[in-house]
Formats: structure tokens, sequence, C-alpha cells
């Protein structure tokens, strides 16, 4: 690009921690050119937003220093300009959008102020004309009520609609240049489609260079016009779309993209024949009718008694042995549905049936034996281990209670779980605290396998997680249903990975199921429109499939689901 | 409560480095403890032993403190004070911090019925003015340390209580608590296995800033009257007693106010710092 | 000319004289209230007050008084109809705390405006001393049936030198002077603010820093220090009060009088005086306090003793006493005295076990004989040392004072003393019932004390006399 | 406004904590050995006197009638008579309720002026000098006995200054005002600490928070930062923490206006305590409860105010 309007040279940032020095951006050079959208992406802790926030000279810690390197805008170079013109730079020239909305919105203040804040202070207009601008932004972002909206406060939108006031606040101050840092990673496939194209919108709007970090290369695929891809604090490759997409170069990136879910990848084991084998084969879980309704806002005296209708008449069979995926955006009632079949959760009405066992009638035989002879597998790697004890200990103690292994041959078991899930032995000694995502994960794994089950329950157990290790898990689970029979329910909202894994899909909305079949079936051939919008709200690593070409597309604004507000925590 | 990553197990020269908090407090509590074991060696005169002939002295070689109106050498009695306060403050904090805990935990975990009870005794009780309270107790149990232990422990456990069920409430809904119940686990083994020790480092860390409290509780009750018996030497009543002769005599004040504050000191400086090593945010 | 302003512990709790037995009311009555008799300054003889003469009639039994012209606050005159009200209201009104005083009363009649005409039921030598006793103020009859006793005993209609102007409760009581009293010319404040400080540290320093006048209630610690003050005068007044070792003689080895003897020779009474008193206080050597009505100089007073003590107790078989010796607990000289006594009577082989009580609690256990050993004092309210001996020696229903003392011989002496009339016959008597009281260790006289109030120098005349009454109508600020 | 809901349900929740501290109170009043009635008539009281006093009080009674009588004079908006005082509480109380009220008052202000800019300096210089001095203040002026700082107070403004009144509480705004400095300035001197370091503690957070970094990420100074962003975002759990210690705040109270004769209800519920004045300390423990469960009412208005999300 010749044109750049930021240029970036040599860029090193190091810790001096007490363990000693780390270098955590190693020489990073890059152009951004006028109106270009440059897509950065990497696996988690490759240095992406450390990078971005050293452009504004905004480390996280004092402890991180900017070595070296220039930053080139507008011919000042942002590494030696003084503290009172990187203000002015701060928002007026580069403006930053982060990850998560929530988080980064000022809970106390109301959204248009926030928005008015920047402008009052960098354009130096008064408090009436700096709420007129507010509110000519809301409306730019789409919110459909900007003047009405504007005393509104942050937790009072949803997350989609948060995500567009924080790029308002970020084009409050006009900046030339636009950070993105993981803009969509908290939000469900079709808004992050939504902001994704207001991004382009405001780019072609306003001629707006863009740097948008992210790990989901489809993301990048269809918005980005280059590429650049760090690893280790280094950049280690980086051009044009296509080019890279075509034709990378490293090896990593190569992963990167072979690992994409959206590459139609093989269908997993064929589903098992079960009319055919002559014997009728009872489900291991028959689910009829199910509700489960909470009541909104809390005690007796506070709020309104609403009811929240979180699961709405689900029937469902699963066949033991089979592998299920449950599918369905954010808040459409599949994790109830999970907690209420393991009886975690109160059942309103309806019936689960696990094994014959009906849960209502047969209450603590069925309970009992649903704890026998199920487990569940968590979203949060982290969350779900108890950070007090080791792995081994955890699995020890669940063996012993579950009390299907002779008390002398638990430790041998436990080797044979670490070894199941692949972790190495010497992870008994340790805690989650030591350990990465990808490795708790495994060490839930275990523990839901320490119970020897015939159902395993996967709630999100890999929404948190980088690509390659989330192919890693899927391959896991892909490999243990073969080995030992298990049955699987797979929840994600990730439709591509339910694509890869699962033989059957269900779809959720609202808390009803609108759509189930054979995965390729479902996907191929969506019968409900509800489904047909998920699966074309996937960001494809194709460029030239572009992103949400109908479907949803205009009428999107009134389909966000308004959560319900919570009480803070 | 966030867990912040610490390093694996660090040598404890480098903690003390690193943390000067941790090395004051413990050093300052350390120095108590060492003063109330050693007193019988170290005090230089019998604490409750009268003198008529050295009467209201003041600071001198021979009596470093100065001596109270009975002729008692006040630095042995703030040596042996230092047994009585570090024991009131110990038992102070112990039981209002077991009973607290035992309630918070159980309020929390169950929820319903158990929970709203015990909330409605902890608002009755955070609703009586503190001191008040302590007094009636007090007075009905009859003056000494033993009422107030009791009183301390009645009054007391209603901030632990709060702690652990508002600990409770969140790590209940914690996955890796559902993960226990779907494991089978017991109610008790999830309660106090699991949940309590990842819930009780608040109130390690509160219990520091409590001790303090609970001295400065008993140095009240001493100003009102009903602190212990005559003739121990204990630094609250040491104070209150202290004070007819405040402008005559300031040692028989001083020394053992400066004791309260700096054992007061102490205790909040490795609350502090117990706050950064468990990740405890007040 | 000018507002005194006085600190002292607590507030008033009402002005109704009847409904109270505190002396933080009876102080400030005195001088809001008038009496018919009243004592004078040096609490030994009564004088006149409302009455101005009186005539007994042979037989004791009829008393007649002649009313002096004064009026109430109010401007009404106080007449004999008022007096006799106020007596037989102290008598008969059920929330009277006094009433058993004057059950002697037989009749109270005003026989004119200014004559009034009493009919004891029994001849009673220490009846006129009970008119001077500041509940047995005379209030106004047409006062208190117009406001009613809730709104008189708030502000009443009195004939003192003072009358209430306002009252703020738990702070101070304000007095300005009364145009109407009958020694109106004799007043020379203004008026006077009697002002709750209940910290003894912070009234001293009230005075101190010249916002209050004076401070009553000098805690003996802080006499020597307020002298060297040049501002302040420090005054120090005969008392009354007499401070005390109780002994419960109903228990164990205190039943005997060899016991008993050896404990008040185990106490070193002079060093009480030095380290609890700071020099303030004077031995006691009888329940009589020095320079009261009869009281006996001459009576024993057992010398500090340990060795003989011993001896005594061995000889009596009760070596080894171990006694439960209960402490007011807040009460800064009775726990001092506790500590002392008890280092004292270890010496003498004998063991205090103090148990320190709240002050409320403390009468209730002494009553019903939960104790040994315990340190009390008494203020005589009267001059006369009938109440007293009565209550300490006379085999009342009070079990002598808790004491469980019996003696026979000095239960009938207490009873002919109360009807003699003659005073050097009574005299006798009460000489005889000291030594005897003495002999037998009642209990333990420690040591008599002195009122000691603080004021700057511009105060003069501020006077307490023996039974606690200020003589404000004399008091003159600078 | 629907936030706002709770304060129209809220007082019922009360009325349990109301009742339960009515029976408490009652019972504990009660189990205080001492007799009320020999406590006024002194140690001359004789069997007969004690008896009259008993049954003008109800004293006789058994237990649960009296307790009966409590409730329904309580019912008719009366508390009964002091058998110390002879005149009915609730006058007695509302004679006393001011000084009390002006203190907690002033000491809450008082306090939050100290704490504000003291955990300002010390979040804002976190880990260097000001902070640490800071953090020693604070935890040094946690451990003072309040009578002892008290006094030490009163020697130094008034007996060696002489710029304040030693002791009491006056007729006028201003009289008052000025008696109120030191008393609410000892009690400020240790609740202060506690807010300081609890407010330091948030505003740390709050400072690292990632509406900070999105504040200074569009170029806001500093100081825009601080005290529009970070300050706001602290406060909430500064109010509760306030909320949750105003009973010990009141208690407190009692030991103050001792050592500085101000003529408030701690004063008053202590003398009664020691004479055994039932009637009052039922009294002034249902007001001191009432004012607690009333300020705890407040501070969840305010929370609710100053933070949108939450809702009770
Ligand atoms: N405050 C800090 N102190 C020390 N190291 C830090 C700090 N913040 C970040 N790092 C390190 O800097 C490196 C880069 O972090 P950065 O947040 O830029 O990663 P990222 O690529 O944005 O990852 P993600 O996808 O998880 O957001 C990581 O190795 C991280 O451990
Ligand atoms: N304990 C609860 N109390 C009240 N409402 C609840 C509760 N749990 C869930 N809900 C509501 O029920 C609905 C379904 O929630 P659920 O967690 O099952 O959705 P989900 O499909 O798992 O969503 P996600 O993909 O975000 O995990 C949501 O509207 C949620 O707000
Ligand atoms: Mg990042
Ligand atoms: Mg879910």
């Amino acid at each position: 690009m010749s044109g750049a309007v930021l240029s970036v040279r040599d860029l090193t940032v190091r810790a001096h921690l007490d363990s000693g020095r780390r270098t955590l951006l190693d020489a990073v050079s890059l152009d951004l050119g006028k109106g270009e959208i440059l897509g950065l992406v990497g696996e988690s802790g490759s240095g992406k937003s450390l990078f971005c926030r050293s452009l504004v000279r905004l480390l996280p810690s004092p402890l991180l220093k900017i070595e070296s390197g220039s930053v080139l805008l507008d011919g000042r170079d942002l590494m030696r300009i003084g503290d009172g013109e990187m203000l002015e730079v701060r928002g007026g020239e580069i403006g930053m959008i982060f990850q998560n909305p929530t988080s980064h919105l000022d809970p106390v203040m109301r959204i248009g102020d926030q928005i008015a804040e920047g402008i009052r202070y960098h354009q130096g207009l008064g408090a009436r004309e700096a709420r007129t601008a507010a509110t000519e932004i809301l409306a730019q972002v789409g919110f459909p009520d900007p003047v009405g909206q504007y005393d509104s406060y942050p937790h009072e939108f949803s997350g989609g609609m948060r995500q567009r006031a924080m790029i308002g606040v970020a084009l409050s101050c006009n900046p030339k240049i636009l950070i993105a840092d993981e803009p969509t990673t908290a939000l469900d496939v079709t808004i992050q489609a939504q902001i994704l194209r207001l991004l382009m919108e405001i780019r072609d709007r306003r001629g707006l260079s863009i740097i948008l970090i992210t790990h989901d290369l489809g993301i990048v695929a269809q918005t980005c016009d280059r590429i650049a891809v760090l690893r280790g604090g280094k950049l280690i490759e980086e051009g044009p779309k296509r080019a890279i997409l075509a034709r990378p170069q490293h090896p990593y990136t190569i992963n990167l993209i072979n690992s994409h879910p959206s590459l139609p990848g093989e269908i997993s084991a064929p589903l098992p024949d079960i009319g055919e084998a002559g014997q009728p084969v009872r489900p291991l879980l028959e689910i009829d009718d199910l509700h489960v309704r909470f009541k909104a806002g809390g005690g007796l005296f506070k709020g309104g008694p609403r009811n929240v209708s979180a699961v709405a008449g689900v029937s469902l069979q699963i066949m033991p042995g089979e592998t299920v995926g449950i599918v369905g955006e954010s808040g459409s009632g599949k994790s109830t549905l999970a907690r209420a079949v393991l009886g975690l959760t109160r059942i309103s009405s309806g019936h689960v049936t696990f094994d014959g066992v009906d849960l209502a009638q047969q209450k603590s035989a069925g309970l009992a034996k649903l704890r026998r002879e199920t487990a569940m597998v968590f979203q949060d790697p982290y969350n779900a281990l108890n950070p007090r004890l080791t792995i081994g200990q955890m699995l020890a103690e669940v063996l012993k209670v579950q009390g299907k292994v002779a008390k002398a041959d638990i430790p041998a078991r436990i080797d044979e779980l670490l070894d199941l899930v692949g972790l190495e032995r010497e992870f008994a000694g340790r805690k989650p605290r030591s350990m990465s995502g990808g490795q708790c994960q495994r060490a839930g794994i275990a523990r839901a396998l320490a119970v020897d089950p015939k159902l395993i329950i996967a709630d999100e157990c890999v929404a948190a997680l980088d690509v390659t290790i989330q192919a890693q898990i899927i391959e896991l689970f892909r490999e243990l249903t073969a080995k030992m029979n298990l049955t699987l329910i797979f929840i994600a909202h990730d439709l591509a990975i339910v694509r890869n894994l699962c033989e059957r899909v269900v779809v959720m909305y609202r808390g009803e199921i609108v759509e189930q079949g054979r995965s390729e079936e479902v996907f191929a051939r969506p019968r409900h429109a509800y489904t047909a919008s998920l699966i074309a709200a996937i960001p494809d690593i194709d460029p030239d499939k572009p992103l949400l070409q109908d479907a949803g597309g205009k009428d999107d604004r009134q389909s966000i689901p308004i959560q319900p507000v919570k009480r803070m925590p | 409560m966030s867990i912040e990553a610490i390093a694996p197990a660090p040598a404890w020269r480098r903690l003390f480095v690193r943390r000067p908090m941790l090395a004051v407090g413990a050093g300052l509590l350390l120095f108590f403890v060492l003063l109330a074991i050693a007193a019988p060696v170290i005090a230089p005169y019998d604490p409750i032993l009268q003198n008529a002939e050295v009467r209201l002295q003041a600071p001198s070689l021979l009596h470093p403190f100065g001596t109270d109106n009975f002729g008692r050498d006040i630095l042995s009695r703030v040596i042996w004070g230092a047994r009585l306060d570090l024991q009131m403050a110990l038992i102070g904090i112990i039981f209002p911090f077991l009973i607290g805990t035992t309630v918070g935990t159980v309020a929390g975990f169950f929820g319903g019925i158990v929970d709203a009870l015990f909330m409605r005794l902890v608002d009755i009780i955070l609703a009586f003015p503190f001191l008040v309270l302590m007094l009636s107790i007090i007075a009905i149990l009859g003056p000494g340390l033993g009422s107030f232990y009791i009183a301390m422990a009645l009054v007391g456990w209603v901030s632990y209580a709060r702690l652990i069920r508002a600990q409770m409430l969140v790590l209940k809904s914690s996955d890796y608590a559902v993960a226990a119940v779907s494991l089978g686990f017991s109610r008790s083994r999830i309660m106090f296995r699991h949940l309590l020790p990842n819930a009780v480092a608040g109130s390690i860390v509160f219990s520091m800033s409590d001790a303090t409290l609970v001295l400065l509780s008993g140095a009240a009750v001493s100003y009102l009257g009903l602190g212990v018996q005559p003739p121990i030497a204990e630094w609250g009543v040491m104070v209150a007693e202290g004070q007819s002769f405040i402008t005559t005599a300031w040692w028989i004040t001083l020394f053992p106010g400066l004791s309260i504050v700096s054992l007061a000191f102490g205790f909040s400086m490795l609350g502090d710092a117990l706050g950064e090593l468990l990740g405890v945010h007040e | 000319a000018g507002v005194l302003t006085i600190g002292r512990r607590e507030d008033s709790t009402t002005f109704d004289p009847i409904k109270t037995a505190q002396n933080i009311d009876n102080w400030v009555f005195s001088n809001v209230y008038d009496v018919l008799i009243r004592v004078d300054k040096t609490g030994t003889k009564l004088e006149p007050g409302l009455a101005e003469s009186w005539t007994t009639s042979d037989d004791g039994l009829t008393y007649t008084f002649k009313i002096r012209d004064a009026k109430f606050s109010d401007g009404s005159p106080l007449t004999a109809e008022d007096a006799a009200y106020s007596l037989l209201r102290i008598r008969d009104d059920a929330a009277s705390l006094w009433s058993d005083s004057y059950k002697v009363i037989d009749t109270a009649v005003a026989t004119d405006a200014h004559t009034l005409t009493i009919k004891l039921k029994n001849p009673s030598a220490p009846f006129l001393s009970t008119l001077a006793l500041p509940n047995a103020s005379v209030i106004s009859k047409k006062g208190m049936e117009t406001l009613g006793a809730d709104a008189y005993g708030e502000k009443p209609i009195a004939s003192g030198a003072f009358t209430v102007d306002e009252w703020r409760r738990g702070d101070r009581v304000i007095l300005k002077k009364n145009p109407n009293f009958w020694q109106a010319d004799r007043v020379k404040l203004d008026g006077v603010e009697w002002i709750s400080v209940p910290d003894d540290n912070t009234r001293m320093l009230n005075v101190q820093a010249g916002e209050l006048d004076t401070a009553i209630f000098v805690p003996f610690s802080r006499v020597e220090e307020l002298k060297k003050d040049p501002n302040l005068n420090v005054d120090i007044d005969a008392s009354t009060r007499e401070d005390h070792l109780l002994i419960n003689h109903a228990h164990g080895a205190l039943a005997k009088k060899e016991v008993r003897q050896a404990l008040d020779l185990a106490i070193d009474k002079k060093s009480i005086v030095d380290a609890v008193t700071f020099g303030q206080g004077t031995i006691a050597n009888s329940y009589i306090p020095k320079g009261a009505l009869y009281y006996y100089a001459d009576n024993l007073q057992r010398p500090y003793d340990p060795a003989k003590a011993k001896e005594l107790l061995a000889a009596a078989g009760a070596s080894d006493l171990t006694l439960n010796y209960l402490v007011r607990a807040g009460d800064e000289v009775d726990e001092q005295t506790a500590v002392l006594v008890q280092q004292q009577l270890q010496k003498a082989g004998i063991t205090a076990n103090l148990q320190k009580v709240d002050p409320s609690q403390e009468w209730d256990m002494i009553v019903a004989g939960d104790y040994d050993v315990s340190v009390n004092y008494w203020t005589n309210d009267i001059l006369d040392p009938d109440q007293k001996t009565t209550f300490v020696l006379g085999h009342d229903s009070n079990n002598n004072y808790a004491t469980n003392y019996k003696n026979e011989a000095v239960k009938d002496l207490v009873a002919k003393a109360r009807l003699e009339l003659d005073p050097k016959k009574r005299e006798a008597m009460y000489v005889d019932l000291q030594k005897m009281a003495k002999d037998d260790v009642n209990w333990i006289d420690l040591y008599y004390s002195p009122y000691i109030n603080v004021s700057r120098k511009n105060i003069e005349n501020f006077y307490q006399n023996p039974l606690g009454r200020f003589f404000l109508e004399d008091t003159v600020k600078n | 406004m629907h936030r706002y809901k709770f304060v129209l349900t809220r007082p019922l929740q009360f009325l349990p904590v109301i009742f339960g501290i009515s029976v408490i109170t009652f019972i504990l009043v009660r189990l205080i050995p001492g007799d009320p009635a020999r406590n006024i008539l002194g140690t001359r009281a004789t069997p007969a006197a004690l008896a009259g006093i008993r049954a003008q009080y109800g004293l006789d009674q058994p237990m649960w009638l009296q307790y009966v009588y409590f409730l329904k004079n309580l019912a008719n908006g009366e508390m009964g008579k002091s058998i110390l005082y002879k005149i009915d509480v609730l006058k007695l109380i509302v004679t006393r309720i001011e000084p009390t009220l002006a203190l907690v008052v002033t000491s809450v202000v008082l306090s939050v002026l100290i704490a504000v800019p003291m955990a300002s300096i010390a979040a804002r210089n976190a880990g260097r000098a000001p902070d640490h001095a800071v953090r020693i203040v604070s935890t040094l002026g946690i451990g003072f006995p309040p009578f002892w700082l008290g006094l030490m107070l009163i020697i130094l403004f008034s007996v060696e200054l002489g710029v304040l009144p030693v002791s009491g509480y006056g007729a006028t705004i201003g009289e008052k005002l000025s008696h109120l400095v030191l008393p609410s300035l000892t009690v400020a001197l240790s609740l202060s600490t506690v807010l300081t370091r609890s407010l330091r503690a948030a505003m740390i957070e709050q400072l690292k928070s990632d509406v900070a970094t999105a504040a200074r990420a569009r170029g806001m100074p500093e100081g825009i930062v601080f005290w529009r962003h970070v300050l706001p975002n602290s406060l909430v759990p500064t109010i509760n923490l306030l909320a949750v210690n105003i009973g010990w705040l009141i208690g407190g109270s009692v030991v103050v206006e001792t050592v500085f004769a101000l003529p408030g209800m701690g004063q008053l519920l202590v003398r009664a305590i020691f004479s055994r004045d039932y009637m009052v300390v039922q009294g002034v423990a249902m007001v001191f409860a009432c004012a607690t469960v009333l300020i705890n009412f407040i501070a969840d208005i305010v929370t609710v105010t100053v933070d949108p999300r939450v809702t009770l």
C-alpha cells in the first residue's frame, strides 16, 4: 500500500517481570492503508491486543514497556510525541472498539452521554450540540430510536446493541483509524454478522481505516482486505486476503485455515441404523413435552412476578450410542434443557425418562441412577474445576463417591483417565490455575468419564477455546464416542462444530425445537427459516461467499433478543 | 473474589521481601506473641503487685513505662497484658468465625426458608446497635472475659455469615458446584469440601480487621465499666482506668494505648497482605 | 449577678420531689423548693424555713407550725394548706418513694392560713429532721391540681430561691432567680444551670477551660492537680459519707465475732485513705459520720495488725478463709479499694475473690445474701442519726442492711433512742450504740470522705453542707 | 420508575425485623439481673415500697402479659412510661433524638469528606509513597479507642488551643455545629479509615477496569477518567459498607456521647440499661433499630440511583 495512514516499524514490547524479561511483541512492522480493513489474526496470547494498545500507548500494566520502534501517523511518530498530544490522538485519530462491550461501557453513565463525552472533549462542543451529535451517531450505528435510547444505560441493551454503542463511542471523535479488538467474540453468529456489516458500512461511508482483530479466519475472509498473522509476538505472515487464504506460506497459517469449521469436513460415523436391527431399541433418554419456567426478577417483593419460559414444550428421543447436537442462539434454552434433563433444574411440567426410569415418578431412584450414569462437561474450563483441588484429587474424589472402582485401583484408574483424554500423568498433581484452557477442558472431560457414564452432555464445551484446541477436543470426543459407545449430547451455538461432530442435530429457538434431523440434511436443506438464518450467518472462509446474503439481512434489528435485566452480581 | 495467578510456592523469604506488609504484620504479631509467651521471664515486676512507695511515677530507668496509682509497673502490666489481649483477639474472632461461617454456608447453600430465617436474624442483629447488644449480654452474664467472649460470639457472627453467604450464593451456581451435584456428591461434601474452602478467604481477611474491632470493643466495654475483673492487666482496662490520670500521668494510658494500636496495626497489615495473597478484595 | 454553671455527672430525672430518691434530683430541689424546716450550713442544727417557728406538745405527739408569709414562683401565696397537702401527698401518694418515712404522721391540718397542725401516731425524736428532707418540700396544691403530676414534674411551681426556666433533657436544667422567694434579697445569682457532663475528665476540663464555673464530683485523684491551677478553687466540704465493708454475718465463719474483728484488723484503712482517696478521706471509727449529730469521737479504732488478725483467725478455726468480694463495676473508687483490700487480706491469709458485677445487680445480690464482703457507702439524708441507725442496727425489714447482723440488745436500744426526746439521754444511747456496733463489727468502718467540688476563682460561697445541700442563694459570681 | 418500586414494598419487610427486635429487647432487658424498682429506690428500699413500684409499672405481671401490654402500647403509638424519668418514653426519646441524629449525620459526612480525597490520592498513586502513607494512617486510625481519642482532641482543640467547645450541645444551630465538630471528628477518624480502605480498593480496581481503559482510549485525560468514570463506579460497595456499619456507628455513639456530654439517645440508653429502665431500653432500641433499617433503606435508594443496573 502506498498511501499508508499508519505505518508501524519494528515495534517491540517487553514485559519486565520478577521472573525475568519476556518479549511480547518482537519487531512487528505493518502498514495500514487508507480505507483499508486489515485483519489481525493469531491464537490467544499471540499479542494481537497488545499490538493495538501499543499503537496508542495504553499498555495494560506498568511492567510492560515499548522498547523500540516507531508508529507513524501523518508524519508524527506516536511513540515520541508528548502525553498531551497523545490524548488528541486517542479517540481523535485512532478509535478503539473492544471485545467485551459489557465491561467497557460505563455501567452508570447513559449511553448517549458516553458518546457525547468524546464529542465535547475532542470537538469542544457545548452540551446541547454534543447531544445532537451523539444522537446522530446513535442513529448511524443502528439504534432504532436514537432520541429515546440516548438516555438508556448499557445494561438495558442486548449484547449486539451494546457493541453498536461501543462503535458509536469510537466514532464519536471522528477518528481516521478504527481498531476493533475482537468485536464479535462475545456475540451470537447472527448478531456477529450484523456488527461486521456495520463496520464495513462505516468504512465505506467514512473512508475509515480499520484494524480488525480476530481469531476467526472466517471473519477475516468476509470483511478484510489484508491479513496479518501474529504468533508469539512475531508477524509471521502478511498480505492480501485472497493470497493468504489461497496460498498460505507458514505452517501455522495453513493449520489455522484447515481447522476452520466452515470447511465441510468429512461427516462423522454413520448413523446407527435403528429400525433395521430387528429388535426394538429403547431410547436411552426420552423427553416428553418438557417445560421449564423461571420467575424472572426474583423474590417475593421484587419487580413484577414475570415468568420466563426457558424451555417450552420440548419432546426428544435419544438412542443409546447416538451423538446429538443441540444448536440455537444464546438464550434459546439449550443449557436449561440440559440441566433439566440431568435433574439440576426443576422441571415445571413434562417428563424426562432416562433408561426407562421416569424422573418425576421415581425421584430419588431416578436421580441416583442419573448421577451414576450421566455426566456433564461445562463451557468454561476454569470455572468448572474446583480451583483448590489438584486434578488427581478431583478425579479420586469422583471415583471414591461413585464407588465403581475399588479403592486400591483408584490411582491406576486416574492414570488411565488422563491417558484417555490425552493429558500427561503428571497433571494429576496440578491445580487448574497452572493449566491452559484446553488442558482444563480435558480434565473436565476426564472427570465426566470417571463416572463411566452412558450419557455425556457437553454444554458449549469448546466455545471458550482456540480454534486449534477446539479441533483437538472435538477429535477427542469423536474418538471417545467411538471407543466407549457413549451417548453424547453436544450443545453449541456454533453450527459448524456440530456439523463436524454430530449425526443428528436439534435446532432450538426461544425454548422450542424448531427443527431436527440428520446433520447433513439439516445443513444442506434447512426447513425452518431460523435454521437457515443461523447457517447463513456463519462467516465462511471463502471470501466469495458473502456474509448474510439475504437471510435476516434487513429486518434483523427486530429479531435481536433483548435480554432480561439481571440483578447486578 | 477473583483469583490471581500467583507464582507457584514462592520461598517464604521472597514472599516477605515482595510483600513488606506481610513482613510488618506478621512481625508485629510475632513480637506480641513472643511477649505474651515470655511475659513471666521478661516482665521486670509482678504486674499486680502494688507498691505504695512508687505511686504515679513518670517513666524512669527503674520503671521504663512509669507506674500507676497503685505503684504497679506499667511495663510489666503491658507485657502481661499482651497475653490477655492476644487471647481476647483470637477467641473473639474464632467463635464468631466458626458460627458465622457455618450459618453463612448453610443459609447460602440451601437458600429458601432456611436462608430467609437466618438472614432476618442477621438483619435484626445488624439493626441492633452493636455496643448496646454487647452491653446487655455482658450485663446479663456478668462482667468478665467469659461474658465478653460469649457476647462477641453472639454479636460478631453476622458479619461472617453475610460474607460467606454472599460467596456461597455465587459459588453454588458456579459450574464446579453444578458439576459436583451432577456427579452425585452429597450436599455436605459439596458445601464444606468444595464450596466453603473457596468462599472462606474473604472471611479470613475480614477476621484480621475484626480482631481490631474486638480489641476496641473490649476497650469500650471497659470504659463503660464492664471490662475484665481487676486487678488483671488488660490494655483496654488500663487505658480506661488511666483516664483519670490523663492530664497528670499520661504514661498510664499512653503505653497500653499504643500497644492496642500496634497490635491492631499488625492485624490490619496481615489482613491486607492476606487479602492480596488470597486475591480477596474488600 | 450572673448565671452559675455547674457540671455534674448526670441529668435530673424529675422535679416531683416525692418520686425520686436520688441525690442528683434532691440537690437541685433544695434550691427550687423550700422546706418547712431547714438544716443549717454545718449540718448539725435545724433552722426555720417556711415554718417561722414551731411548738411541740408535751406528749411529743402534736406539732404546731407557724407558716411565714411566702409566695410561690407564680406569685400565689403559700399557705398552711399547701404544707399539709405536701406532707399528706408524700405519705399517701401511690407514686411516693418516701411514704414509709412519713407514716408516723397521723393527721396534718391547716388550722388557718398560717398554722399547720400535725399529729403523730407515736412520739418520734427524728420527726422534725424528716421535715427538712428535700423530698418533703412544700408544693403548690393548686399548681399540682391544675397542671397534673406529669407537667408539674417537668416544670414545678415552687417557692425556693430559683425556678425551673427550661429543662433540656439529658443536657441541662436551667434555673432562674425566683423574685417571689421570701429571701429574694439574699440571692445574688441571676440563674443557675445544672449541666450534665458524665465523663469525669471532660467535666474537669470544662472548668479548666472556663466553660463551666464549677464542677461537682471531682475524683479524688484530681484534687492535687486542680489545686495547682491558679484559676481554680477546690472546695472540700465535710460530708456525711461513710464507706464501709459490708459483711454477711450469715456466711460460715463470718458469723463469729472474732473473725469479723480479725477482718477489721487485717484492713489497713490508712493506706486506703492514701491510695484511693489520695489523702482526702479520714479513717472512720464509727458508723455515724464524723461531725454529725451524736458522733462519738473516742470510739474504738482497731489498728492495722495482720499478724494479730492471723492469730485471731487461727483461734477461731478460720485460717484458710476465702471470701467472695462483690465489686461494683464501673465505680473507680470501689474497684481500687477492692484491689487494695484484696492484697491486704492476703497478708492475713485471707483469700478474697473479686467478683465484679453491674451496680444495679450488686445490691440485689447483697440483699439475696450472695456475698461475703462488699464495700458500700451511706450518706445521710437527714440530720438525725435514727434513720441510719435503724437501717443498720435496728433489725428492720432489711436484715440490718443485708448484713444479717443480730444483736437483740442493740435492737432494743435503737427503738428506745427513737422515742427518747431528751437530747442528752439520746446522745448517751447513741454513744453506747456506736461502741456496741464496733465491738460486734456489724460492718467495718473504712473512711469518711468530703464533698469535693471545683470552681473558678471568680465564684464565691459555693458551698455544700454535710447533707449535700448547696447554698446557691449565697453564691456569688464575680 | 419501575426500579424504585421497592420503595413501596420494602417497608413491609421492615415489620418482621422490627418485631424481632422488639421481642429480643424485651427479653434481653428482663434477663439482665437487677431490679428496676430497687434501682430507683436505692439501698434503703423496704419490701413494701418495692412491691408498690413493681405494681405501678406492671412489673409484677407475668412476662408474656407485659409483652402484650408493650405491643398494645406500641399499636397506640406509645412506648410506656420510664421508670426512672416518670414520663412517656416516646416523649423522652423525642427530646434526645436530635443530637444523636446530628452526630451520625455529621460523622458520616465528615468521614466521606476525609475518605474520598484520601482514597483518591492513594488509588491514583497506588504502590507509591502517598499510597503507603494513606494506608498506614488509615490502619493506625482504626486502632485508637474512641474515648481516648476524644479526650485527646478535647485537650488539644479546646483546652490548649481554645478554638472549640469542650463538650455539650448548645441551643442555636451555630452552637450545635461547633459542639459537633470534635465528636464527629472522633467518629470520623475511625469510620473514615474503613471507608478509605474500601474506596481505595474499589478505585484501584476501577482504574484498571475496562471502563477506564475505554475512556482513555477515546482520549479522555486522567482527571475526567477518574472523576466521571472511576469514582462513580467505586461508590456502590462503599455505600453498602457504610450502611452495614451504621449499627456499629450508632452503637459507637454511646461512648462518644458520653465523652462529649452530648445529650443524645446513646447516653440515655446506657443510663437506662444500667438503671434497668426497661421501657426506655425497649423504646430506644426500637428507635435505633428503625433508624438502622431506615438508613439501610436510604442506602438502597442511593445505590439504585447511583447504579442503574441494580434492581431491588
Ligand atoms: N499485564 C501483563 N503483564 C504481563 N504479560 C502480559 C500482560 N498483559 C498481556 N500479557 C502477555 O502479553 C501477551 C500478548 O497478550 P494479548 O492480550 O495481546 O494477546 P491476544 O493475542 O490479544 O490474545 P487473545 O486472543 O486471548 O485476546 C500474552 O502472552 C500475555 O500473557
Ligand atoms: N436461573 C434462571 N432464572 C431466570 N431465568 C433464567 C435462569 N436460567 C436461564 N434463564 C433464562 O432462560 C432462558 C434460556 O437460558 P439458557 O441458559 O438455557 O440459554 P442457552 O441456550 O444455554 O444460551 P447460551 O447460548 O447463552 O448459553 C434465557 O432467557 C435465560 O435468561
Ligand atoms: Mg486480545
Ligand atoms: Mg448455555
